[in-house]
């Protein structure tokens, strides 16, 4: 029958082609490697070479990521690293490696970038480490975090978010992973630090870096060491409550304030507090791009807007604005203690817009500010309120 | 399915197998169902039932504090009206045993399906969670919004008289 | 509709006399592409689904690979999975097995057995020309190629295929912010199921009524071979319990598209949104969704448990042991099939009173099961065995779904099933029957009617080596996998190993891993058998294993109209080894004898 | 049981070997297992699918709507229950129509068979229009389904008082709104007079850190009224008791509304009577088709099997009707 | 290849089935691949019922297996002692094999009962001791606080580490925020899906002390892998001290040195 038959020859043909497609694609994957920060280079117009350079200093300084290194100026502990940088191995005797890559670097990235395969996806985005930036912190505004701050978002996770909590880790491996964090902080801040110098050469440098160790180390990395060695002794000081004052009265006093022209939370937060306030703000590193893209959309040089365009597609997420709180759901990012929420409202939230009330309000009224905040998941009776049995099945 | 189709008609595939079965189909009855009275019949009763459906709508019906009553009648009127559609449109009371085959156990399952959502869906409000219960309507809030309806009928009639 | 009643043998003519240069393109793609001869058909569906069942292994080699040493790189096909620094991503793990299971279900053993086998054997072994709408059988075939379309098309779009398991249990499936590829792969997973499903319900009304209509003279439905009572209850199982899984499909997928909220409830806050209005009830869908996917279960072996039961007699030359209990318990596995889903959610959060129900008839589904086990047995005892690579398969197929059959019991016990409820126990149970069950029956069918398909034999050696190899390397891939499920160990678990109770499973998953690679190495043998043997094997004559049923009496393979005589049915389809005949068989045709006659009034 | 009676020239041809196919065609004999015609079997197994179908898609109804903790009113929702009446009428009258068409084809009356089709087409066609404006009174207050959800809220809570206040703080909105508080009192009907002070009322009320629910239900009263007339049957019932809110008196509004149980019954509502829609609409297409066709005794059995999915159609509206409007 | 020896080949074959697959389970406990250790006191019902089962099918699956061998070993066909046995079947046999598997899975059937009512259907009278919701992708916990009741400003919350009074009834709340999870205990032999929209009790009453692990164990998305949580039971005693540190934690209003004195 040849009817039959030629329709299978032509149908066995299909079949090889489709197994040899099947098996192709074999290859050997690179090792891991850090991602240069294009955004910042694109914005800076660095040329290739001096990418290029900006990569050798860098992997001078911090390694790649299977062998990270660091200087003693940032005083960073090797060991602490080496556990958890590489890839994910664990020993016959359970103990891991790898730790970053197993636990963090699917929404963080191997390099701290926030740029995770499943960043884009999340709401809010991972934090991206390189500018340094953390919110949930014991000191001021604009200081570093400490260790224990990062050991505490690590171990309590941030609700709200898609931070989840890695209590369960040893603490060793806990204190790992935040070494680990201050180090991918720090090698990201340098990175900018680096990008941003060529800003100042002369001509004398011609288009290079000075690969000294005063300028790399003294002028670039110690100077972004400094200031994260600073943090253990920027804490908040955080006075007593006031215990003159019952609850229901601070509660009282602190809705006043709420909805007061001084602090002003309504503003934001809604006079609902459902933070359905005025929305359409930015973060701190979404504001630049958005404001970037703009410039981009106006500029002549097309053929620089089209490749900015494309970094920006690449490397960096689509802004989102950044939604105030809802306070009635009694999630709290920062943690939940009195003590968390005071130093929300004393030192603000940085890189987001929530101010510091620092110099504005007084500690006291801070107090009574968090007891309101505290009350509001409660405030109305049959909202998140009592654990009540269900209505009684009844239509009408 | 059985055996005593076994001496059912040979076809030959030559003719379409439509035409031969045409004369199997009717041999026995030769156009001896249907006809114009039977169908304007069960149109005119098609429609009474729907009227009668829609009694429930109306003021008449005395059973308005029973919905159920009201539901049981349409659901008894909705079904009659199905079986003289499948009986006398789809001439099902003229077909041989075959019928019974294909309908009742498609009816049959998909009343079962049915029911056996009952327990977990139609009855889910059971076990509800906080957060959906915040979320959720609820009589009380129908209540709340009938209360703001009245009031603002009984301003309308203040103001009118 | 008439029109479809078409039985004119011009456009198909594909004989060797009439062959040459007629019509070009036209005709190219009439005979070969679009045809509506139900061989061709049954050929497409096999070549594409066996293309399919390439892709399926692949991504479950790539699961335990994951499962086996989580986080290492995979190798070979480590660029297509890399994600960060050669390890895979979890997310894409879930995908990965997502997609393993949709593609092997949907895409492999569904089509395989309804419509590779049903199409080309169901004409052959009831006498029939072709289907009784050749062109609504068409149409079911290239309703395929939108499905098909549609998966293949899913692993490249943003954020990769579904990840919602096979399953694709709301919340996880319709909230478009619960998973990185829960956008567009999850809607072309629902539309390619949607597109699966036209594809079924299409064959399967076409298959009723070509069983019920279309029957050789004297071939009664108790003369009906057990492939095609299976084929037959399947058919009505498809025709029943599909379109509740397309209703249930359209819903969620309007829950994704158009906002409607069928399956989640109100307040539901995922990936830290604003928690979403709804109304649903997440539960309705597994309802709904196990309605149809239970049956589909049974979809997915009883055509396979009907080819066995005529491989078994044919090569055990001997009568089926009890045909007409093996008919009732097809049909009252269909029966009852409808009405156990709900065994699937007793951890679900059901109502557990309705949990005890769904118990007591998933208990009685067993009995059928015994009842054909025992009959097979009853067929091998007292036979003539021959060890043909068919018959391997076949006999593989009986000791291994005893396997499948006998786990089933545990999760059917509600409390144990507390225990082992979504561990590996219940991964190696439905292995067991579909992998160890259908996919052993298939291959025995392939090994079987290779020659009408094909009209050479396929090369036993060879095939008994593939068989050799599959048998070892299966069981060592799932029966360890009862051990795993004994601790616990849960199933779609990227990587378990940092749970204290899981940790030291580890060695046991490297070797099942091993396992399943030798698996898949092994369907080499079998490919590049069944390619050499298309082409060169040796030429097969009508009636190559001496069986009884209609297709053997048919050209090998059957030319347009499958025969060339207008073929009688004058018994069953198993009389073998009747006393008092000369030969070992009857064939269904054969004239009337007497001494058969006789015989057969003394067996009853 | 034996099949040799019936006399067939037998032609055993399989020597083996022989396989290089065969020059003519045998038309082959069938013994067929119930007396019907493939069409008509395959139509009806087509149709206990689509049973199947339909009572998944109602049994979903069913349970989602007795489930529920409150399930609005047809009022609530704008549905018309003599609309809904009107169009079961116009339903079994196509049955009838078709049938007639089917007796007139089988008694060769080929013209007034066409006549009937054509007939069953338009009512089919009325039918669908009738739908399409009951949609369209839907759409046009703002109940359907859409992506994060429609106008629709389920209670008069801060959620609802918090989007009234977001729509009424969208730029466009501030403008139109600045426009109708300057346009001078002479230029507006009496009723938006009222409806001007309303809407002050309710800026203000949402607006303000005091609002309750209660509030809030007085605001959803204004925005769009659930009609509450016909509840005692003293009113005159339907439409008339219809109060009309803001939304209706100013339709670029488009404020939320609230209607409890309102988003998962514009979902079930459209899911059904959708679908069956799409049914009549496939149903035209072969009514269509057939006028093309001669309409005798040869194509009775297609009439016959079109009439058959006909009357499914019509049979999923005699339950959809009740269910819908009248529960 | 001399076909007697290939029947003899293929027989064996098939007689490993039964072979190996006994010898996999009789060697898997010793090798600690079994039942992780039971802390429940309703486990023990559940094993037995499981051990029963086991045994039930082992005797059946041997036996079958076995069957299939013997029959493969005796009716091989190069041994042709004459023509296959020509039987339709047998009416006697097929109700003996319909009627006892019949009457083995109704008595399985009505002998679970009581076990799944334990577990499933009735509850302890009690409000509940700790609310878990489960969430993407970890388990956060709430227990009621001094007031014993759920949602009041004293509610105590935690991730992960779920802590349980031994020898109590523990009356869990189960709930979802956004998709299906699966609440699982190993060692409490207790598993039940979290699902959204709803609040479904779970409870158990713990025998021993010791830390163990919680599994999600229906899919829950991309990193459904790794929302681990752990149970500890621990005596009356040391749970009011443990619940007491975690309520001073929470409450603090002083960093580090002040964690020991709560707030009002």
């Amino acid at each position: 029958m040849s009817m039959t038959h030629s329709r299978i020859r032509r149908l066995s043909q299909l079949f090889i082609v489709g197994m040899a497609l099947a098996v192709s694609g074999c290859g050997a994957t690179p090792p891991a490697s850090f991602r240069a920060n294009l955004v910042e280079a694109t914005k800076q117009r660095l040329t290739p070479d001096q990418e290029k350079q900006v990569a050798t200093i860098l992997e001078a300084m911090f390694g790649t990521p299977d062998r990270p290194c660091v200087l003693p100026e940032t005083g960073l502990d090797v060991a602490k690293l080496r556990l958890a940088a590489g890839p994910v191995r664990s020993d016959i005797v359970g103990r891991k490696n790898g730790l970053y890559r197993e636990h963090c670097a699917h929404c963080h990235g191997i390099t701290g970038d926030g740029l995770g395969p499943t960043a884009a996806f999340l709401n809010p985005y991972p934090r991206d480490y390189r500018p340094g930036v953390f919110k949930f912190k014991s000191t001021e505004r604009a200081d570093k975090p400490t260790h224990d701050d990062l050991v505490r978002i690590l171990h309590n996770g941030i609700p709200g978010t898609s931070m989840p909590s890695f209590a369960l880790l040893s603490e060793t491996q806990v204190d790992a992973l935040a070494e680990y964090v201050k180090y991918l902080a720090m090698r990201g801040e340098t990175e900018l630090a680096l990008m941003r110098a060529f800003f100042e050469l002369d001509d004398a440098d011609q288009g290079k870096l000075p690969e000294t160790r005063e300028f790399l180390v003294g002028e670039t990395l110690a100077v972004v060491a400094d200031r994260w060695k600073a943090a253990a002794d920027a804490a908040i000081p955080v006075p007593q409550m006031p215990a003159d004052i019952d609850l229901a009265a601070s509660i009282a006093k602190g809705r006043e304030l709420f909805y007061g022209d001084k602090a002003n939370c309504v503003k934001c937060h809604g006079p609902t507090a459902l933070g359905d306030g005025q929305a359409n703000d930015y973060d701190d590193w979404n504001k630049p791009i958005v404001e970037w893209k703009k410039e981009l959309a106006g500029t002549e040089d097309r053929a620089w807007a089209s490749r900015a365009t494309g970094v920006l597609a690449g490397d960096a997420l689509t802004p989102r604005t950044i939604p105030p709180r809802n306070l009635r759901h009694g999630i709290y990012r920062g943690g939940r203690r009195p003590l968390d929420l005071y130093y929300r409202i004393h030192a603000g939230i940085n890189g987001a817009p929530m101010p510091a009330a620092k110099g504005t309000i007084a500690p006291e009224d801070i107090w009574h500010i968090v007891n309101y905040v505290r009350s509001l998941p409660y405030e109305l009776d049959g909202e998140l309120g009592v654990d009540r049995p269900m209505v009684a099945r009844d239509r009408f | 399915m059985s055996d005593h189709h076994d001496h059912g008609p040979v076809t030959r595939a030559g003719e379409t197998a439509d035409d031969a079965l045409h004369h199997a189909e009717h041999g026995g009855h030769d156009h001896g169902h249907g006809g114009l009275g039977v169908y304007l019949a069960v149109f005119l009763a098609l429609c009474f039932l729907t009227t009668m459906s829609f009694l429930t709508f109306t003021p008449y019906w005395p059973w308005r504090d029973q919905p159920q009553v009201g539901w049981a009648f349409m659901m008894a009127v909705s079904c009659t009206k199905a079986l003289l559609v499948v009986l006398f449109f789809m001439h099902v009371i003229w077909e041989a045993n075959w019928k019974y085959v294909l309908t009742i156990p498609a009816a049959m399952m998909a009343l079962f399906l049915v029911i056996m959502l009952i327990p977990d869906v139609g009855m889910r409000n059971r076990m509800v969670s906080q957060e959906r219960a915040l979320h959720m309507a609820r009589p009380s809030d129908v209540r709340l919004m009938e209360e703001a309806g009245a009031a603002r009928e009984t301003a309308a009639h203040g103001a009118a008289h | 509709m008439s029109t479809a009643t078409a039985t004119t043998p011009s456009l198909t003519h594909g004989d060797a006399h009439h062959g040459g240069p007629q019509g070009g393109l036209s005709h190219f793609l009439s005979t070969y592409v679009f045809s509506k001869d139900h061989k061709v058909i049954g050929l497409q569906f096999l070549f594409s689904t066996l293309l399919w069942f390439l892709v399926g292994g692949l991504l479950a080699l790539a699961v335990r690979w994951q499962v086996a040493w989580p986080w290492s790189d995979v190798p070979v096909l480590g660029k297509l999975f890399a994600q960060q620094g050669g390890q895979m991503a979890p997310e894409f793990y879930t995908m990965l097995f997502t997609m393993h299971a949709t593609v092997m279900i949907f895409l492999v053993i569904i089509p395989i057995l309804a419509g590779a086998f049903g199409n080309f054997l169901i004409p052959l072994m009831i006498g029939a020309d072709d289907m009784a709408f050749p062109t609504l059988n068409m149409l079911s075939y290239w309703f395929m190629w939108p499905a098909f379309f549609a998966f293949g098309a899913s692993f490249f779009v943003e954020g990769g295929a579904a990840s919602g398991g096979w399953t694709s249990y709301p919340t996880l499936s319709t909230n478009v912010a619960s998973s990185p590829s829960s956008g567009w792969g999850q809607t072309l997973w629902l539309v390619g199921l949607t597109f699966v499903g036209v594809s079924s319900m299409l064959g399967s009304v076409n298959y009723m009524t070509t069983i019920i209509l279309m029957r050789a003279p004297g071939m009664t439905m108790f003369r009906l071979p057990m492939t095609i009572w299976a084929m037959f209850i399947t058919a009505v199982l498809q025709a029943f319990a599909l379109p509740v899984l397309t209703a249930a499909g359209f819903m969620q997928l309007f829950d994704r598209t158009l906002g409607t909220g069928f399956f989640s409830p109100e307040g539901n806050i995922v990936n830290n949104a604003v928690p979403g209005a709804g109304g649903g009830q997440p539960l309705l869908w597994q309802h709904l969704f196990w309605f149809y996917s239970h049956p589909a279960v049974y979809i997915m072996i009883l055509p396979a448990m009907g080819m066995v039961s005529d491989i078994l007699t044919v090569f055990a030359r001997k009568p089926l042991f009890g045909y007409r209990p093996m008919v009732y318990s097809i049909a009252g596995i269909a029966g009852l099939g409808f009405i156990v889903w709900g065994h699937h959610m007793f951890m679900s959060g059901m109502n557990p009173a309705l949990g005890i129900t769904f118990m007591v008839s998933t208990m009685m589904i067993a009995l059928p099961s015994a009842v054909k086990t025992f009959n097979w047995l009853g067929t091998l005892w007292g036979g003539r065995i021959e060890f043909t690579t068919s018959m391997l398969f076949a006999i593989s197929f009986v000791s291994m779904f005893i396997i499948g059959g006998l786990s089933g019991i545990f999760m059917a016990a509600t409390p144990v099933d507390i225990f082992i409820h979504d561990t590996y126990f219940i991964v190696a149970h439905f292995h067991y029957v579909l992998f160890a069950g259908t996919a052993m029956g298939v291959w025995a069918g392939i090994y079987f009617w290779f020659p009408k398909m094909f009209g050479r034999t396929m090369n036993e050696f060879w095939g008994k080596v593939h068989f050799f190899l599959t048998f070892i390397f299966l069981n060592g891939t799932f029966f360890t996998m009862h051990i795993l499920g004994a601790v616990g160990f849960p199933r779609r678990l990227a990587d378990a190993y940092h749970y204290e109770t899981f940790h030291h499973l580890q060695p046991l998953n490297a070797f099942m891993t091993y396992c399943a690679i030798g698996m898949v190495a092994s369907q080499v043998i079998f490919a590049a058998n069944f390619i050499y043997s298309m082409f060169w094997g040796p030429k097969a004559g009508r009636n190559p294993w001496n069986a009884n049923t209609l297709e053997w009496t048919a050209p090998s393979p059957p030319g347009h109209g499958n025969f060339d005589f207008q073929p009688v049915v004058h018994r069953g389809p198993y009389e073998y080894s009747v006393p008092g005949v000369d030969k070992d068989h009857l064939m269904q045709t054969d004239p009337p004898n007497e001494a058969a006659a006789r015989a057969a009034a003394a067996a009853h | 049981m034996n099949a040799s009676a019936i006399t067939i020239p037998h032609d055993h041809g399989h020597s083996g070997g022989h396989d290089d196919g065969h020059h003519g065609h045998v038309h082959l004999q069938y013994q067929p297992g119930l007396p019907l015609s493939r069409g008509k079997l395959i139509m009806w197994l087509f149709l206990s699918t689509e049973i199947m179908f339909f009572a998944a898609l109602l049994g979903s109804y069913v349970v989602l709507r007795f489930g529920a903790p409150v399930w609005p009113k047809p009022h609530h929702v704008h549905l018309s229950e003599p609309i809904g009446a009107f169009n079961t009428f116009v339903l079994i009258c196509s049955s009838v129509t078709i049938v007639l068409a089917l007796e007139a084809a089988k008694a060769s009356k080929t013209g007034l068979a066409k006549f009937w089709m054509l007939l069953t087409l338009l009512l089919g066609s009325l039918f669908l229009g009738i739908k399409a404006y009951e949609y369209q009174a839907k759409f046009s207050h703002g109940i359907y389904p859409v992506h994060p959800r429609g106008l629709i809220y389920e209670r008069p809570d801060l959620y609802y008082g918090s989007a009234v206040r977001a729509r009424l703080g969208e730029p466009a909105i501030i403008d139109r709104l600045k426009d109708l508080d300057e346009t001078p009192a002479d230029q507006l009907t009496a009723e938006q007079r009222t409806a001007r002070t309303s809407l002050q009322q309710v800026r203000k009320m949402v607006g303000s850190p005091d609002q309750q629910p209660f509030d809030l239900a007085v605001v959803a009263d204004q925005i769009m009224p659930l009609p509450t007339a016909h509840v005692g049957g003293d009113h005159d019932g339907g439409h008339n008791g219809h109060a009309r809110g803001l939304n209706d008196i100013f339709p670029w509004l488009r404020l939320p509304i609230v209607i409890p149980g309102g988003n998962m019954w514009a979902s079930t509502y459209f899911l059904l009577t959708g679908f069956h829609a799409v049914h009549v609409a496939v149903g035209l297409l072969v009514f269509a088709i057939l006028l093309g066709y001669t309409l005798g005794p040869k194509n009775a059995p297609m009439i016959e099997n079109i009439g058959l999915y006909w009357h499914f159609v019509d049979l999923v509206w005699i339950f959809l009707f009740p269910l819908l409007y009248l529960f | 290849m001399n076909s007697r020896i290939a029947g003899i080949f293929w027989a064996l074959l098939f007689l490993l089935v039964p072979i190996l697959g006994v010898a996999v389970f009789a060697v898997a406990p010793a090798y600690d691949h079994w039942l992780p250790k039971n802390v429940a006191a309703h486990g023990p019902s559940i094993d037995g019922l499981f051990y029963f089962i086991l045994a039930l099918t082992g005797v059946v699956f041997i036996v079958t297996e076995l069957l299939l061998f013997w029959f493969m070993w005796k009716y091989d066909a190069s041994q042709a002692r004459g023509p296959a046995t020509y039987v339709q079947g047998s009416h006697t046999l097929e109700l003996v094999w319909t009627i006892i598997p019949a009457a083995t899975l109704l008595f399985i059937a009505i002998y679970q009962m009581n076990a799944w009512a334990d577990v499933k259907m009735r509850r302890p009278r009690m409000s509940p001791t700790v609310e878990v919701v489960a969430r993407q992708f970890e388990w956060r916990l709430r227990y009621p606080g001094r007031d014993g009741t759920l949602g009041t400003p004293d509610d105590l919350f935690l991730v992960n580490d779920l802590h349980v009074p031994m020898d109590e009834d523990v009356l869990i709340q189960l709930k979802s925020m956004d998709v299906l999870h699966s609440f699982f205990l190993p060692n409490l032999r207790i598993k039940q899906d979290a699902v959204p929209g709803m609040k479904i009790p779970v409870w158990f009453k713990a025998t021993e002390t010791g830390s163990y692990d919680i599994v999600c164990a229906e899919l829950c998305g991309w990193g459904h892998y790794k929302m681990k949580g752990r149970i500890t039971i621990e005596s009356r005693e040391d749970f009011n001290r443990w619940l007491d540190e975690q309520y001073a934690k929470q409450e603090a209003t002083q960093p580090e040195a002040a964690a020991g004195a709560a707030a009002d």
